[in-house]
């Protein structure tokens, strides 16, 4: 028997939490959202979030979505794009501060 | 000391925390909610925090103030919530030897709040819309 | 309004003066008694002026700010007389649409307040002496 | 008849009021003084002033009583070094600002 080996692509689903802050609330429609994802990575997870709102909201443009001014953060720490998602991760997103 | 607030900021207290037989010189900057901002109408505005973090980039902020500026106390609290114009939306508060260092440390602690502290600002407009606010 | 103060200086009051719906930005810079001063233990300080003409260049200086910098108010006193450790010498507020106006006019009032409205500092040392301090 | 013309030199006395502030007080040992003066300017009425302590403190050194870093005073507003003085005028003499 060959030992099982799991690519990102076809991971099983893992539940996550996410959270919006900001204006990224208003642009992806939600707050707070616990959800099945076979995203590995904050990246894989934004990607996903924006395909879902893109295909809903005709009139959101891409750009305003665009990851380079957003920060992730996984658990209340900041976090890289491209950190991995464990079962359970509380993920948020947040927009440049505006803060003062 | 950073702190987030949904009470109004005492800026007495604050400025108490500030004090020592050391320091010859106190700056403090404070922001107010103005009646407007960009052009348009404001009546009130809400801010919103991300407490963990908030909390731990302000204190990493005031630690690197007093890395880099010769001073001896750095006080910062944000205020969260509803607010109204004139209400107080952030203090910051640096007491030193020399007036140079603490005007320095002032505005650099201010600058790096602003623009990392996970704080965000969403007004309300006379024309009965709101919005989030970007960075200016 | 440049003033010289008999009495302890009341900041609460002066930041009062400040308040406007236009105003975004508010720095103060508070001067106190230290207890050391140029290598030497001070135990108490007495502040003279030439109060005509202090008042005179205060409110020069004060003008001069407003034409230099984009701002809403500017308020300076500075006390005369007795003063102990830890009581304030100087208040300066400014406040202003924005920040940036706000810490560079409050800066520059004090600067040229110290170099440039008559008033000399005696310092009382802990070996008894005391005399008259120039600028560091 | 002659129009009687006078210099600075034979022009009679005339009443001034001094006074002093910060450490020229304690360097010229008075604070405030009414003195009949044939000087006809703060800077001739500072020579005068100084000469006289001179003489009377031999430890002074004129250096620390040299007029650049002082500034004149002629009823109560800044006046400079060859300015006229007249009968009654109030003069003081301000070392450089220590406030703040």
């Amino acid at each position: 028997m060959r030992p099982e080996i799991k690519s990102a692509q076809d991971s099983p689903a893992r539940q996550l939490t996410v959270e919006l802050y900001g204006r990224l609330k208003d642009q992806l429609g939600f707050v707070h959202s616990t959800r099945q994802t076979t995203a590995t990575t904050p990246a894989q997870l934004w990607q996903e979030l924006v395909a879902e709102r893109l295909q809903q909201h005709k009139g959101l443009e891409a750009a305003q979505l665009a990851p380079e001014s957003i920060r992730p953060v996984i658990n209340d720490t900041f976090a890289a794009w491209d950190d991995t998602l464990t079962e359970g991760d509380r993920v948020a997103f947040l927009p440049p501060s505006s803060g003062g | 000391m950073f702190a987030l607030s949904q009470q109004p900021i005492n800026a007495q207290s604050l400025r108490q925390q500030c004090q020592d037989p050391q320091a010859g010189g106190f700056v403090c900057f404070e922001g107010w909610v103005r009646d407007h901002n960009q052009g348009k109408s404001v009546t009130r505005l809400a801010y919103e925090a991300y407490p963990a973090l908030a909390k731990s980039e302000g204190e990493r902020i005031l630690a690197e103030a007093r890395q880099r500026f010769d001073i001896v106390q750095a006080v910062c609290v944000h205020r969260v919530g509803m607010l109204d114009i004139g209400d107080m939306a952030v203090w910051v508060g640096v007491s030193a030897a020399h007036r140079d260092a603490a005007f320095k440390a002032c505005r650099y602690i201010l600058d790096e709040v602003k623009s990392r502290v996970p704080i965000w600002k969403n007004e309300s407009w006379t024309d009965g819309e709101s919005g989030w606010v970007e960075q200016e």
